[in-house]
């Protein structure tokens, strides 16, 4: 059950250049949380103020029941995120959460990739896990402009993951996108993705051609994130080829079937 | 047991206390069940339903302003069929009022769905003549006096429920619709619905609404909602419904002093779902510490004050 | 020496930048002499000014609203008579063009304005159809459209200096009031002016303002302002000043995107006396970084891109 | 001349409940502010947003030109002085000023009174230095709800100065109202006040009967603090009998005439 509570920053640190990583002690959402999940946040202080007015989205990054604490790692883009990242250890954040559905795991498949690109890097290490966890052989693809953008790349490192990288830089791995990697693939049960639209479209195009199943999690602006306002939708195909509903992605997503997303509309 | 009555009659539609949700802000209220207790609220404004299902606009859909937001939802509904088949059975149970926030095209839309509506067990229908984001119909029923009339009347042959009339701020003189709706028929008149207002995006150059325009909300409109319950409280007898910008309690109060007999909550439902509960309770508090025995006597006294 | 030509032409009334200060805000500019180089503004919208005297209304005249503020000065000025002979020649060699605001209670008050300041040295007339805070004439002129139009004709009649005419944005459809005017012959629409609000306090329970109601200004009415320069640059071809919230280049530059050709600032001056210069500043940032030779090239812009 | 800077908090201390003392290095004006005069100020910090959108009026408490610092004396009241109260030494406050005309001392008077109450007290300690530098006779009325509330006593009681106290509680001096302690007074040729509005009404009315000239200090709400926006005007008797005009209290006062201004309106 989802819930809003006011808590505890545990810590909070620049991760690389404007991304930050904020530990926040959480028993219950911890425990309740899945792979995939994200909360709506909003900065605890009267000194604030109404700007921004509306809560932030931000998926969690790791979810350490024993601990009871629940991570997030973001990036600076505008005004909310900036007074974000201005909270210290100690201070009191106000969360809704855990919101949205998971990524769902099937038993069937047992090859998965999962392609994640930027900022989309960042909800993938709950769902890296658990596909460990049930033994599945997981192949990561991970793409960001830098080395230094590559969220977690240190922890996938240590993890039983066939690792490939691609930067623009090329300060990792091969020079490009994530995207260019897809071909060298084989034998791919199920493939989730999380990162740019653009980055996800060509995702969903190849595993409509190599025909196979998955899931990608959508990013829209949020009002409400409980599914209230309907502010949040994107266009996903339904019944007959052509036929598409407007579906909400706090509630109803953020996670979607691969090959049902309309992209860029 | 509460020291103070917060029952309210608005002219046949009884709350148990004055503090609903607005329209499009609050789902169906079942959204909000995990954050608070939907049983204590006055009422429930559920998401404006028209005739037929409506798929909305593209997105972006909303947009952030100073103290505010822009929303472009365009009405996306299931339609009323529907709302009646699927949706109110699963709230019919809270203690809340049930009032379905409806819209049309043409009179005879407004017709045709507080016909539908009228054995649908709701407690009370609102006639949204002031949504803003709709091409045909919505804003221009609002703004004429004549053709708001047309629209209540045409809505009130057609049903036995309390009738609630929901007013738009784009006009020039919001007493004139006011007392039109109120003489064809309306039992409570709620306002305001949203600003038309519009955000740029000075990279791209364009706006940041898939629609362009939308319709403003929150804090920032608030001095014009209280201006508005204000002007129509004198020019009017029916009881009124005020939102608009609405945070908390003080907020509520001052609705309350301008002449409102019930208030809505919207966006700050967004920004704190529990929000409602926190009016609710500082409004009581407002009230046993000013040793008032009953809601009603608070309403309006910044009208009969300003007169001293 | 700037990179980019920033001087404006509004349909004869030549600034050398599109930024101005907003009637009321500014006094007669020499206020803020010790802040910055007054010089460097485009135009100063000096105060209201009316035929006699007035006192305005009593105090308090101002109360804070969220990201806005509201004010029932209620026109206090010297009248034109001492304006021209004691105030205008001490700002007369600043290098920004004066404009004079002006206000009646009747059409005809307008008209000997008008010729009374035609050979009094200034740069242009700005006709406030629109000042919600005076009981007679003021607000009533700015929303309908006819009278709108027959103060016009009546002060065309008396001048030869370019004539701005200021919108109320308290009507249904400001561009209907803007094509009135525009066919009585102003030269230059600006606009918005305030929206009528009020604040209550919720211990006395009387209206805050001693006024009651007064004008809302401020960054919580931006959307509200650029939808309606956006509307009205659709809707009319003489030039527009935008104006409502702006407190930063990216606020100015949205208005200009929205379609007006110069921007005026208000309730900003209190909070950043140096704001006109730092929005000047950051204009010609903003044209410089993204290749523009000239400021009226990205006038309009939003209104062009979301026809694509 | 007023100028708009951005300058450092070189302290700030809670010295009663809800009153606090800053302290903020600003040498230019320190060198020109003059006994009266006051800032018009707004707290420094992107975070806080427009809330509150308006500057705060605060008086000038006491100015070292040597140390280049100004001091001022405030009490928390509203959203405003709230923020204002959470500012740390080595922070950054924006203001505005010197602003307003200062209380103007004449030659021919000798037996100075001062009567302050509550939060009015702040504006008077560079005055008392002033006069006293004078070698004025200075007889200094201060009331306030407990003598916590008395601004500045214990300066007070290090000057030569003939002082006198009421307290609402009687915590120090007479229990009462200040200006019951008017009749005490004798041979008086000039009189300041500055406090709450009952209070200098019936400071002008004993002056008007004793035929005594002075000055007060008063407060109108403040939009601009250049004298541009007529919001902050007070009433001020001109010419003959009955006559009025509203005056700017932020640049034809704070500091206004006993025996013209008209209060209560
Ligand atoms: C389900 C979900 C999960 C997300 N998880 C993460 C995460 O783990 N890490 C991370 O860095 N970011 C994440 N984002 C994006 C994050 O919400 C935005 O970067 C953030 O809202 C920007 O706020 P701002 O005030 O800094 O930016 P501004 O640009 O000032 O925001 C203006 C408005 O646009 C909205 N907005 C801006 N960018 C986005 C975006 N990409 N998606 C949705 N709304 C947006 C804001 O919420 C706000 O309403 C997620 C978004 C969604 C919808
Ligand atoms: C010339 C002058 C000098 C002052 N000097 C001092 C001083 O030295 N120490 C001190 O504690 N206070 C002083 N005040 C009063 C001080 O300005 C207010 O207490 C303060 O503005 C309250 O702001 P707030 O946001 O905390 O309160 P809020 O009540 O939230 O303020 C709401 C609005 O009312 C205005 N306001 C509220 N109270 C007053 C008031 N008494 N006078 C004018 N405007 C007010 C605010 O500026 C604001 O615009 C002075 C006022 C003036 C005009
Ligand atoms: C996202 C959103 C959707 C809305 N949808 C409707 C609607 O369907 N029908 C309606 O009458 N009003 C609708 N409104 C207007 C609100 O009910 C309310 O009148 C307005 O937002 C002012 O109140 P607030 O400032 O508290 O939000 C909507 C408002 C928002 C923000
Ligand atoms: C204190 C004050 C006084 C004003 N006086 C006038 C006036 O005399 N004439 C006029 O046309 N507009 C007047 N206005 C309106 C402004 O010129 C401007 O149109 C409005 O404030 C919106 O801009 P802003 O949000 O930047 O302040 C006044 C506004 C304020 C805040
Ligand atoms: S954010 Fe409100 S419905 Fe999804
Ligand atoms: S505060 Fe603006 S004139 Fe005094």
């Amino acid at each position: 059950m989802a819930q809003q509570v006011i808590k505890e920053i545990v810590t909070q640190k620049e991760i690389s250049p404007n991304h930050f990583k904020m530990v926040i002690r959480a028993p219950k959402i911890a425990k309740e949380a899945q792979p995939g999940q994200f909360l709506h946040l909003k900065w605890v202080n009267d000194l604030t103020g109404q700007d921004p007015l509306l809560r932030r989205p931000i998926s969690l990054n790791s979810i350490d029941q024993a601990k009871g604490t629940i991570t997030i790692i973001y990036r600076v883009i505008g005004r909310g995120t900036k007074l974000l990242s201005s909270l210290q250890a100690g201070d009191e954040i106000d969360l809704m959460g855990p919101l949205g559905e998971s990524f769902s795991v099937s038993d069937s498949a047992s090859k998965i990739a999962i392609v994640g690109g930027g900022m989309g890097i960042a909800p993938l290490l709950p769902l890296v896990n658990q596909l460990l966890d049930l033994d599945k052989q997981v192949t990561l693809l991970l793409g960001a402009n830098t080395k230094e953008q590559l969220i977690n790349l240190a922890e996938y490192q240590k993890l039983d993951v066939n690792l490939k990288i691609a930067t623009r830089d090329g300060s990792c791995g091969q020079q490009g996108f994530i995207t260019d990697l897809l071909t060298e693939l084989s034998k791919i049960d199920y493939v989730y993705t999380c990162g740019p639209e653009i980055m996800m479209e060509k995702v969903q195009d190849w595993a409509k051609q190599e025909k196979i199943v998955g899931e990608a999690s959508l990013e829209e602006r949020m009002g409400c994130g409980t599914g209230a306002c309907l502010s949040c939708v994107c266009k996903i195909k339904v019944g007959s080829k052509d036929d598409w509903q407007y579906q909400k992605t706090c509630t109803q997503g953020p996670i979607f079937p691969l090959g049902e997303v309309i992209f860029g509309e | 047991m509460s020291k103070v009555n917060l029952a309210v009659d608005l002219n046949g539609l009884k709350l148990q206390n004055p503090v609903t949700t607005a329209s499009g802000t609050f789902g169906f209220g079942e959204e909000y069940q995990d954050y608070l207790d939907l049983d204590s609220l006055g009422g429930v404004m559920v998401k404006g339903t028209t005739l037929h299902p409506k798929q909305g606009n593209p997105t972006p859909r909303i947009a952030e302003t100073k103290a505010g937001m822009l929303n472009a939802i365009g009405l996306q509904n299931p339609g009323v069929d529907y709302l009646i088949k699927e949706i109110l059975p699963t709230i019919k149970d809270y203690d809340f009022k049930t009032i379905v926030n409806i819209s049309g095209n043409t009179v005879k839309d407004y017709a045709k769905l507080a016909s539908k509506l009228n054995q649908a067990g709701v407690a009370a229908l609102e006639v949204n003549i002031s949504c803003p984001n709709v091409k045909q119909g919505g804003l221009a029923f609002g703004t004429q006096p004549e053709m708001a009339a047309g629209v209540v009347e045409a809505v009130r042959a057609e049903t036995d429920l309390p009738l609630i009339t929901k007013l738009s701020p784009n006009v020039a003189d919001i007493t004139e619709i006011a007392r039109a709706v109120e003489e064809a028929g309306t039992d409570v008149i709620s306002l305001i619905n949203t600003l038309l207002g519009m955000k740029i995006d000075i990279d791209s150059q364009k706006p940041i609404l898939a629609n362009q325009m939308g319709g403003l909300s929150g804090p920032a409109i608030k001095p014009v909602a209280v201006r508005m319950v204000y002007q129509v409280a004198q020019a009017v007898d029916v009881p009124l419904i005020g939102m608009g910008g609405i945070s908390n309690a003080q907020d509520a109060i001052e609705f309350l002093l301008a002449g409102a007999d019930a208030i809505s909550i919207g966006t700050a439902n967004f920004v704190n779902p529990q929000v409602s509960m926190e009016v609710l309770e500082g409004l009581e508090d407002y009230l046993v510490e000013n040793d008032y025995d009953n809601v009603s006597e608070i309403v309006g006294n910044a009208i009969n004050n300003s007169k001293l």
